[in-house]
């Protein structure tokens, strides 16, 4: 039997693994684009979770939600993506560093 | 409605409005509109203090003792400027004006080539202003004012020629030195303040036994102070600043860089003596420390002996007579020390005229050589100048206390009392004042002969070439020693005038004055005296003058002053030589006393130059290095040190910014958890 | 159900969104030249809501209390339009110079204000989620709007980045939250944080929902992202982000803090007031060293969030108050200082380099001066706005208790005092370098005049701004 | 007739606002600028005269609450300011005010004209500064709520900053840093102060805070608080530094407003607040205060000794001349509650008499200075030598002033010191002692001094070419000597003015407020 407990460490999990994907990761913007996508899903896990533990429908509207703005929020992220390829022919994170101090 | 009050306000402002006229619009008035004017301030000052002194001998008036003005007041107390004029004040002003009116006629012919020389008649009547608001004073406010007045004037006059260095380093070195005085001086005035609650001589006099009796001040912890003593003691300390008492003595010669008539006025006659004066006004709080009294004494006569040593070895002429003066204060303050108070005052009266005539007298030898002052270049100038020569003679009869000039009555009386007194240090100065006799003799001889007397020890030379600068007074001593551009002559009546004038009361004042002054009540109320007080003692076989000279010949002063007389003749008269050989022979007490027994260098070292050193390490190492380098610019150099490394840590890498972010998450985190817990 | 009440009560909102689309068509059909058109229109549209905003329509809350109109929602509206406004006028003629006056700068920058005028009236964690991204994603094109840049590109994508792990941590907190209470609605949560006695995860959900608030604000550690943004970012757009988003993340703080989690006050407080004190640190000491304006001011900008947290900290309504009016005062300054460095910069010369203000003193006396008062008020020297600002946070917590508080913060108001004053000695008391031409573009007098009131405002709020404060307490419910 | 005009508004805003035309005018028309400046800065002298129309007569009902502060508050004015936080626009002044606002307004005038011939760039922003000054130094003595005391105390610095920023010498960038963090730096405890006295007592009114109870460790703690902000701006040691820099930068101007108003602000400080507010507090540190107004008399007068650059000598005098401010109102204190009202009357009095003729002889001395400089372009003791061959009116005057400032009898720098000493002796001796050893070392740098500069040979070319004072110049150096002699010789006005305030205020600090 699956109990919340389950679900919510599954979600932290997913959720760690992601943010260490952003700050451990320092080759590929793209990756952190996933990670990004990683960690809101975690998020959504969990209010899934949460609303069927709660019976509360509410937690579920918000993952759709959460959903349409991750799309979104890609959208804009790869769209930064092609402009930064643009002007720098180049997407390593250890590169743009142009700015600092 | 003349009252005394208006006589006496009269009589201290006439000088002022002369200082003022001729200071403020001297280019207007004019040398000669300047001399009036101040001169006519001064005589009609003079006139009414004399007019003064004659009412309140006769008993015309009484005490005059008002305020006139009151210039603060807190609370319940108030300083006040007033007059209290008794039979000493009286003394006091007839002695001031007398010879200031004499010095500025004097000075009509010693500074007529001056271009300063309204500035001068306004300085010396701002000086006999200030003097008499110094001796008239009913309250110790004024007493400062005045005080600090003359101080201020002689500051003035001692620079007077501005451009000598050796000039304006010497009045910056009376003033700091009479300031040390006055450090003394107003601590006492707070001590009075303090335990009296007033300012006012009457309350503070009247109340005096009663307030002080068994007040202590414990400032080391387990030797309490008596009041009376503390403050007599500080008061003190202030008179020796303006008296020039050992060790605060050292201003006094290198005064002399001022012009000789206020050598005569201000370091001679009237301003140092304000010392005296103030003790012997504040009798009633001094006979109520025997301590403090002893110190005074003790103090007074090392000054006698010791300053009077140096004046053997000098050679300006004006600085003999400038040691000459210290040990005669010395001596009056030996007679304070012994609480002959009016012995003291008679003694600075006497003093006052003979000494006057003295440096008067040295002015005229020195305009008649061109201001030349060192008497190695003088001699045989009594054929020249034959007034001044007569007058000088008196004046030194009259310094060494020859029986019958007034000179010898005020010492006599002087070291008689010293002698009944039984105070602790009256041996001591028994001793000074005596051996003090021999080396004022002996000094005053050598100047005289040295200047007057044996052949002419300098050379006319007719030079045109360099005739105009010796018409400078103030660009003296250029020219080499010894040579004139023509010989010597006496000096007009302007000058020698004042000398007769002065001669006469150096002759003939002790005759008639030391009866009631001493031996009378003349001071009784102006002066208290505890019982049995060593003038009371005198008095009993006192006969009158004239057995005082027979009796004075019987006693050892005369005789010592006659041995001095004797020493001096022989040496500068008959065989100089010796006095070269002494010097060799007894090199090591020759360069002791020529360099002042080392004070002056030691003062140099240990506060002047040592001040500065102490300033300058207390700026660098204190202001610069500590709190500016240190915390100041040293908390600004640590912010940008910081900042410095605050910057490293923006290092501009995406997953550095991110890293930085999951930290402070994790620290918030443990610290709930701190919390939470 | 959605009921006209409702939508009456969203009327502004729903104007604002209409009017954006309608720009947004509009743009299309104009020729470069006929730009104005659009910016007029913008100024306008933001006018009109400001004016619906002002009438308030319908009922206090909407769409079951999800969205709510009191009276600090209405007053960082205004002060969110009036900035915004001030923006535009300012960034015109920046625009104009670098081929940047299109249509989206103000279509996304009204798609921001939307966003933030939702967030500050949200009712509910999902209103505060999409107000919040509706914020942030234009946001993060607008930073990325001149895209020839590689310093834009690179300041939005760690921008980006940044935002999104930061809100990814809000979500993460708000489902914690929402498995606590079992609520998504902050009254709900507010009802039931104050009486639930088991707190584990609700604890665990309110750091991470402060983590999103302090990014939101740009309070240390979270501050990163904000110097390489300011820096990066067109100064049009730096001058919008800087300004406005202020008010947004204050009103958003008081909404998930306040109207949410006040029974958890004690924990949270703790936490703001240790990313007060980093802030302060962090923002005055990092400032120092800065040779570029922008990044300075940015670097303030942490050091003020400092400040500002310090009102929140304090946990009452006297403290909201003060931190409220504090972030108004902020805005209004900071926009003048951003205003004054669009002003001076031309085609190809970007003015932000402090180096630039050598001599403006002389230069430009009137600038000079406005830049001034703007740096003495963002100093806080009485009698300028700035001063009071702080003034009233401090007061917040110069109570027993948090004395501490009050002292780092005037501790570290002396390390603030000596940048600006940089500042200013750079204008006065530096000659000019050789080449450094005077600048005052004729063209301009509109925006001039509008940048000296708003500047000479600073002034004569400080001597008046007794009533202000009495909104933003009134607002808050106190009543004195 | 002034009794019911706003007439402390008047004097503070006219200047305020008469450099708004000065500013928009620009530096297109100096002369007018000069005009304009020296008609607002005498217009508003002549108001300020008004003031002592009113006093002997008691104050109208309007503020007679409580011991002392607004007993004696004349010219009242109580306007609510900020309704939110009770912050109330409260002016008045009492004797030791108006002494204080005379003086301001006073040197002001004579500012202006120094300024008039002494600069040339920028004279309208010059002179707009001056007045900005002028109307915010007038607004901190008459303020009588905390608050606004500190907008109008914090406000000063701005003008003051730009002052030596923009017309400043050689290293004037790093000085009026320095002055503006220093005195900020101080300010800004205080400010946490006050708040913390808010959350107290809800109120700012400096009476009502006179009034409020406070705990021993309160007080400890709002004692070194207003401490730091006082002892700055005063300058005390060790937080004095700032002020030799300042001064040496600024212009002369700037050094005479500085010296001559400025540093007062400090002492009245401790006057207004440390004592009424904080008195057990300012009783049991009161020993802090008195040992560094001591050393600002002792060591600082070696350092001044030692300086090469005059302005930096009289700056350094002025700290210790300051010292006897601070001495003095300390002393009173512990003197009062020992129960001797007479001597502690004499210390504050002492202190205030100070306060103002330090103001006319520190601004005289910097004139001097400043007389000199623009002649010969440089300060450096070692450049001069003989000025009084060629300057003879000038060398006159600077004797007097340099007299004044070894507190020579007759000048009004000997009243303050006189009382001051007399009763630190009632406190303790040594403390008296310690004191009075200002008449050796104050003489000794001064006329040494005097020396170097004035008298002797003409030094070299430069000083040959010197020529006297103009009458600009002479009007101004007279007028203060005047001033200064006035003063020495009756001193009863100012005691007249202050007598009723300080006698409550002494009253008020005798009673313990622990709570």
């Amino acid at each position: 039997m699956i109990s919340l407990a389950h679900f919510i460490v599954l979600g932290t999990v997913l959720f760690c693994i992601s943010v260490a994907g952003i700050f451990i990761n320092r080759k590929n913007v793209i990756v952190l684009l996933m990670a990004i996508e990683l960690m809101l899903l975690a998020v959504n896990m969990n209010f899934v979770a949460f609303s069927r533990y709660l019976g509360d429908p509410a937690g579920q509207v918000f993952v759709f939600f959460i959903l349409t703005v991750a799309a979104a929020e890609s959208a804009i992220g790869l769209a930064i993506l092609v402009v930064l390829f643009r002007n720098r022919s180049t997407i390593n994170v250890a590169e743009i560093d142009s700015m600092k101090g | 409605m003349i009252t005394p009050k208006l006589i006496l306000l009269v009589a201290a402002l006439a000088p002022l409005f002369g200082a003022i006229v001729s200071g403020l619009f001297g280019s207007k008035v004019g040398r000669a509109g300047a001399h009036t004017v101040t001169i006519a301030g001064v005589l009609v000052s003079f006139l009414l203090s004399c007019y003064t002194l004659y009412q309140l001998v006769t008993g015309g008036w009484g005490v005059f003792n008002e305020n006139i003005y009151t210039w603060f007041e807190v609370g319940p107390l108030s300083a006040h400027v007033g007059f209290l004029v008794d039979r000493l004040t009286a003394v006091m002003m007839v002695v001031v004006t007398s010879v200031s009116l004499l010095v500025h006629v004097y000075t009509i012919g010693y500074m007529h080539e001056d271009p300063g020389y309204q500035r001068f008649f306004s300085y010396i009547s701002l000086f006999t202003f200030s003097m008499l608001m110094l001796v008239m004073s009913n309250n110790f406010m004024q007493l400062f004012f005045g005080w600090e007045a003359v101080g201020l004037v002689s500051y003035l006059l001692i620079g007077f020629w501005f451009k000598r260095p050796t000039a304006i380093f010497a009045n910056m070195k009376a003033f700091v030195v009479n300031r040390v005085g006055d450090f003394g001086f107003l601590l006492g005035i707070a001590a009075v303040l303090l335990w009296f609650g007033s300012l006012d001589y009457a309350t503070v006099f009247r109340t005096a036994d009663a307030t002080l009796s068994g007040k202590t001040l414990e400032i080391i912890a387990g030797h309490p102070w008596q009041a009376a003593t503390v403050i007599g003691v500080l008061l003190f300390i202030g008179a020796m600043g303006k008296s020039a008492q050992v060790p605060l003595h050292v201003w006094l010669p290198d005064s002399m860089e001022g012009p000789t008539p206020i050598s005569a006025l201000i370091h001679a006659a009237t301003m140092v003596t304000a010392g005296i004066f103030m003790v012997a006004r504040m009798s009633p709080l001094y006979e109520l420390s025997e301590t403090a009294l002893s110190f005074v004494l003790i103090v007074g006569a090392t000054t006698a002996l010791f300053t009077g040593l140096i004046g053997i070895v000098q050679n300006d002429v004006k600085r003999v007579v400038a040691y000459s003066t210290l040990s005669q204060l010395g001596y009056m303050t030996v007679a304070l020390g012994v609480s002959a108070y009016s012995a003291a005052i008679f003694h600075l009266m006497t003093h006052a005229f003979f000494k006057a005539l003295l440096f008067l007298g040295a002015g005229s030898v020195i305009i008649a050589m061109h201001h030349e002052q060192d008497m190695r270049y003088m001699g045989g100038l009594k054929k020249y100048m034959p007034i001044t020569f007569i007058t000088g003679w008196i004046g030194t009869l009259a310094l060494t206390g020859f029986p019958g000039f007034s000179g010898f009555f005020s010492k006599d009386a002087i070291i008689e009392a010293v002698h009944e007194s039984h105070r602790f240090g009256a041996g001591y100065a028994y001793f000074c004042v005596l051996l003090g006799v021999f080396v004022t003799a002996l000094y005053s001889f050598r100047l005289i002969y040295l200047t007057y007397h044996g052949k002419e020890r300098f050379v006319v030379e007719h030079k045109d070439s360099t005739h105009a600068q010796s018409h400078h007074a103030d660009e003296h001593g250029h020219h080499e020693p010894g040579h004139l551009e023509h010989a010597p002559h006496e000096s007009p009546w302007v000058v020698t005038l004042p000398l007769i004038l002065l001669a006469i009361p150096s002759v003939v004042l002790g005759w008639f004055a030391i009866g009631p002054m001493l031996f009378g009540d003349f001071f009784a109320g102006a002066i208290f005296v505890k019982e049995g007080g060593p003038l009371a003692e005198l008095a009993r076989e006192w006969h009158g003058p004239g057995a005082m000279l027979w009796h004075g010949i019987m006693a050892p002063p005369f005789w010592l002053a006659l041995a001095g007389f004797a020493l001096a003749t022989y040496v500068y008269l008959f065989n100089r030589q010796i006095a070269q050989r002494a010097a060799t022979l007894f090199a090591p007490l020759y360069r002791l006393l020529q360099n002042k027994y080392g004070v002056d260098d030691l003062y140099f070292a240990l506060f002047a130059r040592g001040g500065i050193k102490l300033g300058r390490g207390l700026w660098r190492g204190g202001d610069v290095a500590v709190i500016d380098d240190g915390l100041v610019n040293g908390s600004a150099a640590l912010v940008q040190g910081v900042a410095a490394r605050v910057r490293r840590v923006q290092s501009g890498y995406l997953y550095h910014y991110a890293f930085a972010m999951i930290l402070g998450l994790i620290v918030l985190l443990g610290g709930l958890w701190l919390a939470a817990r | 159900m959605i009921s006209l009440a409702d939508i009456l009560t969203l009327l502004p909102e729903s104007f604002l969104t209409i009017a954006i689309c309608a720009l947004l068509l509009l743009d299309q059909f104009l020729k470069p030249a006929q730009r104005s058109v659009t910016h007029y229109l913008s100024i306008v549209a933001l006018a009109v809501t400001g004016w619906l905003v002002l009438q308030q329509f319908g009922e206090p809350s909407a769409f079951g209390g999800m969205f709510v109109r009191d009276g600090i929602a209405i007053l960082l509206k205004l002060f969110v339009l009036l900035t915004t406004a001030l923006v535009f006028v300012y960034a015109r003629p920046y625009l104009r110079d670098r081929a940047l006056f299109v249509g989206e700068y103000y279509v996304l920058c009204l798609f921001g204000v939307l966003g933030m005028m939702l967030l500050v009236s949200a009712g509910s964690l999902v209103m505060v989620y999409l107000g919040l991204e509706l914020l942030a994603l234009s946001s993060y094109a607008l930073v990325a709007l001149n895209r020839d840049s590689p310093l834009s590109s690179e300041a939005a994508m760690k921008y980006f980045v940044l935002g999104a792990l930061a809100s990814g941590m809000l979500l993460y907190g708000m489902s914690m939250i929402y498995g606590a209470t079992g609520s998504l609605d902050l009254g709900t949560i507010h009802a039931v944080t104050a009486s639930s006695t088991q707190r584990g995860m609700l604890l665990f959900g309110v750091v991470f929902v402060v983590v999103g608030i302090a990014f939101k604000f740009g309070a240390a550690p979270f501050h990163m992202w904000l110097p390489d943004v300011y820096q990066g970012a067109p100064t049009a757009v730096t001058a919008f982000i800087g300004s406005a988003p202020k008010l947004a993340a204050f009103g958003m703080a008081y909404r998930l803090l306040e109207s949410g989690l006040d029974g958890l006050g004690g924990y949270w407080q703790l936490m703001l007031a240790l990313l007060a004190v980093a802030s302060l640190a962090i923002g005055n000491i990092a400032a120092i060293m800065q040779s570029n304006l922008k990044r300075m001011l940015a670097y303030s900008t942490i050091s003020h969030v400092g400040f500002l947290f310090l009102g929140l900290v304090n946990g009452q309504p006297e403290g909201y108050a003060a931190a409220m009016f504090y972030a108004i005062s902020y805005a209004l300054t900071a926009v003048v200082a951003f205003g004054i460095i669009l002003l001076l910069s031309r085609a190809g010369f970007e003015a932000e380099e402090i180096a630039d203000y050598k001599g403006l003193g002389q230069r430009a006396p009137w600038y000079a001066f406005l830049m001034a008062l703007t740096m003495f008020s963002l100093a806080g020297v009485p009698p300028l706005f700035g001063f009071f600002g702080k003034l009233l946070v401090l007061k917040a917590v110069a109570v027993p208790g948090t004395l501490w508080l009050a002292i780092s913060g005037a501790v570290f108001a002396i390390v603030g005092i000596y940048y600006y004053l940089r500042i200013v000695k750079v204008m006065y008391f530096d000659e000019p370098e050789q080449g450094a031409t005077a600048i005052a573009r004729p063209a301009d007098a509109p925006v001039r005049m509008v940048i000296s009131a708003n500047a000479l405002a600073l002034l004569i709020l400080g001597i008046t701004w007794g009533p202000l404060y009495g909104w933003c307490a009134q607002a808050l419910g106190i009543t004195k | 007739m002034f009794a019911n005009w706003p007439l402390l508004s008047l004097l503070i805003w006219l200047p305020i606002l008469g450099a708004i035309p000065l500013l928009l005018a620009g530096d297109r028309r100096p002369a007018a600028a000069r005009t304009l400046a020296l008609l607002i800065t005498s217009v508003t002298f002549l108001l300020s005269l008004a003031m002592l129309s009113g006093f002997g007569a008691s104050v109208a009902a309007a503020g007679t609450t409580d011991l002392g502060l607004l007993k004696n508050m004349h010219l009242q004015e109580n306007l609510l300011w900020i309704e939110a936080l009770n912050v109330r626009y409260h002016l008045g002044v009492d004797g030791i005010s108006v002494a204080l606002v005379l003086l301001t307004t006073f040197t002001s005038v004579l500012v202006v004209i120094l300024g008039w011939g002494s600069v040339d760039n920028k004279v309208a922003q010059y002179m707009a500064a001056m007045l900005v000054l002028e109307g915010l130094m007038v607004g901190v003595f008459c303020a009588l709520d905390a608050l606004l005391f500190y907008v109008f105390f914090e406000g000063m610095l701005i003008p003051m900053f730009i002052l030596i920023g923009v017309w400043g010498g050689a290293r004037r960038v790093y000085a009026t840093l320095k002055f503006f963090i220093y005195t900020f730096f101080g300010s800004i405890f205080m400010l946490i102060g006050l708040l913390y006295l808010y959350f107290k007592t809800g109120t700012f009114e400096l009476a009502e805070l006179a009034k409020v109870g406070l705990g021993a460790q309160e007080q400890a703690w709002l004692f070194f608080a207003f401490l730091i902000a006082f002892a700055v701006k005063v300058p005390m040691w060790p937080v004095h530094t700032w002020l030799p820099d300042a001064h040496v930068e600024a212009p002369t101007g700037g050094s005479v407003v500085l010296a001559a108003i400025m540093l007062k602000i400090g002492g009245y400080g401790f006057i207004r607040f440390s004592l009424p507010i904080v008195p057990d507090a300012s009783m049991e540190y009161a020993w802090i205060v008195i040992a560094m107004s001591l050393i600002a008399v002792v060591y600082v007068g070696y350092v001044a000794l030692v300086q090469e650059d005059m302005k930096k000598l009289i700056a350094y005098s002025s700290i210790a001349h300051m010292g006897f401010v601070t001495l003095g109102v300390f002393i009173s204190l512990s003197l009062a509650r020992s129960g001797n009202a007479t001597g502690a009357a004499i210390g504050i009095q002492g202190a205030m008499v100070q306060m103002i003729s330090h103001g006319f002889i520190s601004g005289a001395m910097f004139a001097s200075v400043g007389v000199l400089y623009d002649r010969m372009h440089t300060r450096m003791i070692r450049d001069y030598g003989g000025v009084v061959n060629t300057m003879p009116r000038f060398a006159t005057l600077f004797v007097l002033f340099a007299m004044a400032n070894c507190g020579l009898p007759g000048t009004s720098g000997f009243v303050g010191e006189f009382w001051v000493i007399l009763a630190a002796f009632q406190h303790n001796p040594v403390v008296g002692a310690l004191a009075a050893f200002t008449l050796i070392i104050g003489a000794a740098y001064t006329l040494w001094l005097v020396k170097r500069v004035i008298f002797g040979e003409v030094a070299n070319e430069n000083v040959a070419q010197l020529q006297d004072m103009d009458a600009r110049e002479t009007f101004v150096l007279v007028t203060l000597a005047i001033a200064v002699l006035l003063f020495g010789l009756w001193p009863q006005p100012l005691g007249n003015l202050m007598d009723a305030p300080i006698a409550d205020l002494v009253k008020h600090i005798v009673i313990s407020k622990g709570a």
